[in-house]
């Protein structure tokens, strides 16, 4: 089995592929996602409604909000991207077939791919609902790319390594957040820039330095939680 | 056949917290020939199979495992070796076929491979593997440790769920795999009834 | 505002950076203990 | 020389509180003599800093290197100690921020960013006692801690850069580029020396101690 570079990328394309058509036909994470996000959608909107935070703190408060909900969303999808294969002893085979760095990246490439979904339902309703307007489209866009892309990243690595301890989803939480909230706080601020509440311009950049690092990093790290 | 494929493990230890499941296990198997490996419920038999394939990283001891000359490292081992085990499983929700051809593309072997072997063992194409029962689930797990033509075989209980139909079957595919020069180390093969037998390992509590 | 809880506040901080020194000597006597024993 | 080393830190340590209120000036814009505990707040803060990155390091070491139990040990002390300086700098910065600004707690970044290291640290703890398996603990163990090599920097050094933060940045940042007349940058570093020096004492005797209970566990071993 050669090790080139195009076998190693149909590898992590096979495990994409697998990891949709699983899910597909459970729509286990898809639900829960989906479900949670709107209903908490809903709950804001309502209680905060769109008069209930007055105009001036509305470009402050409300993209802490969206970035909450997204956050949430992940931490009820994310976590079980490697559970499940530990609990139905799926790993095992996997161990003894696929590339460490293949396996990680068909599965990073899954989490971001969930993750955009999420966003792409959640964030124009949020806006709608919050009646929030945007003044710089495009780095709106950019922001929930780059903050999407971190959350995803982080998410799949931690959920490698609480794949294999009891008690998962409390141990994801707790393992996932204090790595996720940096990040949370520079997305917040790269949105409430994009919302043209002013500020926060350079922490796009910063939001690319610490999606890198944590791409890497977990590349580096995978092999060392995966193998025995 | 040169002896230059060769498998070689010595003192092999291993435990969980204070549970000494090995205690310095040795054992060698040549091109053609089968250990067979028996002993007592919780005696270390999957552990020992475990390590080998590299699934389980031994405390102490040697593992070594030459393929024509080449000494391979436990991450090469673990994806050249044939494995099989009862808790092995595959994807419930997947069906034979997707199963097989996922596996395959995982080992950049064609498609057509993952076909061949699914009618060696007798399966269903298109069913799903929640729905198999539990004899079809092992050939399944056959079918899934001959895919790449692993030159070792490790099989834990590969006889589990089997008929005479499935005994027949494992006779017929171990035996195909040891006259081309392959190497086995199998756990309980009481009623494999092998001539190939060279080495026996009997593991105590 | 100065109503000596300055004075309070780098009391406290003497107090806990001789405290960290004692738990250094406490760990240094226990370590001396168990080497002794064995 | 054993015997008599821990008393020439005790006399350093002496040297250095003495030359806090003797040696270096007042700085302004503090209530009263508060800008002094700069010389102990601080470089709790930065051994804490030390201590997660010495963690990561064995971590590393322990991935590489074969897995050697005694780094395991070395990171697993190094986070336990750190998490001990991380509380004892975050309970100082309350005192002084409720001096200063009359409020232990006012979520300043500065603040926000060392509450999070905390967690983080604790959660490796956690995730420590919910694997049983000591092989499987150690490695995850581990490659959470080198993850910590890319949270803490950007907890200690960007996370207080976001957002105009009541710290006073213009006398402490931990970026080194520290505003202050020379004499008072000589005191803390003198001071954080001794702390750093106090630290890897500490750690040393620490990791030793969870060598021994693990070969003749006294009955409960460490996790």
């Amino acid at each position: 089995m050669s090790r080139t570079a195009s076998s190693w990328l149909s590898e992590a394309a096979a495990v994409f592929a697998k990891e949709w058509r699983c899910e597909l036909r459970t729509r286990y994470a898809l639900n829960t996602v989906l479900l949670f996000a709107f209903t908490t959608l809903v709950m804001v909107s309502v209680a905060l409604g769109p008069m209930g935070v007055d105009s001036a703190a509305r470009a402050t408060v409300l993209p802490m909000l969206l970035w909450l909900i997204l956050l949430f969303a992940a931490a009820a999808g994310l976590p079980r991207v490697f559970g499940h294969e530990e609990e139905k002893h799926t790993a095992t085979a996997l161990r003894l077939a696929a590339t460490p760095s293949a396996l990680f990246c068909g599965k990073l490439a899954f989490s971001l791919t969930l993750f955009a979904a999420i966003e792409a339902l959640t964030a124009p309703l949020f806006l709608a609902m919050m009646q929030l307007p945007v003044a710089a489209p495009g780095r709106f866009l950019a922001t929930l790319v780059l903050g999407g892309w971190g959350l995803a990243a982080a998410s799949t690595l931690v959920a490698a390594i609480v794949g294999q301890a009891r008690g998962q989803s409390t141990l994801f939480a707790v393992l996932s957040f204090p790595v996720l909230l940096p990040l949370l706080l520079l997305a917040i601020e790269a949105t409430r820039a994009a919302v043209g509440g002013g500020g926060g311009a350079d922490s796009l950049s910063r939001l690319v330095l610490y999606d890198a690092a944590m791409t890497v990093v977990s590349l580096m790290l995978f092999p060392a939680i995966w193998n025995p | 056949m040169p002896a230059t494929t060769l498998l070689e493990f010595s003192g092999v230890v291993r435990a969980f917290g204070r549970l000494r499941v090995l205690g310095g296990v040795s054992g060698r198997v040549a091109p053609g020939t089968v250990l067979a490996v028996t002993g007592p419920n919780g005696s270390g038999k999957s552990t020992l199979l475990k390590c080998l394939a590299g699934l389980l990283a031994p405390d102490a001891g040697r593992i070594d495992y030459r393929e024509e000359g080449v000494t391979l490292d436990t991450a090469t081992r673990r994806r050249r070796v044939g494995f099989l085990s009862p808790d092995l499983a595959l994807y419930e929700e997947l069906t034979v076929e997707e199963n097989l051809h996922f596996f395959c593309r995982l080992r950049a072997l064609p498609a057509s491979r993952g076909g061949e072997l699914r009618e060696r063992v007798g399966l269903p194409a298109t069913r799903r593997c929640g729905a198999l029962s539990s004899g079809m689930r092992q050939r399944l797990r056959w079918a899934f440790a001959l895919l790449h033509r692993p030159r070792l075989l490790l099989l834990d209980e590969p006889l589990e769920h089997f008929d005479a139909g499935g005994v027949e079957l494992a006779r017929d595919l171990l035996g195909e795999h040891l006259a081309g020069g392959g190497l086995a180390v199998v756990a309980n093969p009481s009623r494999l009834e092998l001539p190939h037998v060279a080495d026996r390992l009997e593991l105590a509590l | 505002m100065n109503d000596g809880s300055d004075w309070a506040l780098v009391a406290v901080n003497m107090i806990i950076w001789s405290g960290l020194f004692l738990y250094l000597l406490r760990l240094q006597r226990q370590l001396d203990r168990t080497e002794r024993d064995s | 020389m054993r015997k008599i080393a821990p008393w020439l830190l005790w006399i350093w340590i002496m040297v250095v509180i003495w030359a806090a209120f003797f040696y270096a000036p007042l700085a302004e814009g503090f209530v009263g003599q508060s800008s002094r505990i700069l010389f102990f707040h601080v470089p709790m803060a930065w051994v804490s800093f030390v201590a997660f990155l010495a963690a990561g390091a064995w971590s590393i070491r322990f991935l590489a290197g074969g897995r050697r139990v005694a780094h395991d040990h070395a990171a697993s002390a190094a986070v336990e100690l750190g998490l001990l300086f991380c509380v004892l700098a975050t309970v100082t910065g309350a005192l002084w921020a409720r001096v200063m600004w009359g409020a232990f707690w006012n979520w300043d970044p500065r603040q926000t960013s060392i509450v999070l290291a905390m967690i983080f640290y604790a959660a490796y703890l956690a995730l420590r006692s919910a694997v049983e398996e000591p092989e499987t603990r150690r490695r995850l163990a581990a490659a959470y801690a080198v993850l910590g090599l890319v949270v803490a920097p950007f907890l200690f050094f960007v996370l207080p850069r976001l957002t105009f933060s009541l710290h006073p940045d213009t006398v402490v940042n931990l970026r080194g580029r520290i505003e202050m007349e020379s004499r008072m940058r000589q005191v803390l570093a003198a001071s954080s020396l001794a702390f750093t020096v106090l630290f890897f004492w500490i750690h040393r005797i620490q990791v030793r101690l969870k060598a021994r209970a693990e070969r003749a566990p006294l009955g409960r071993t460490r996790p």
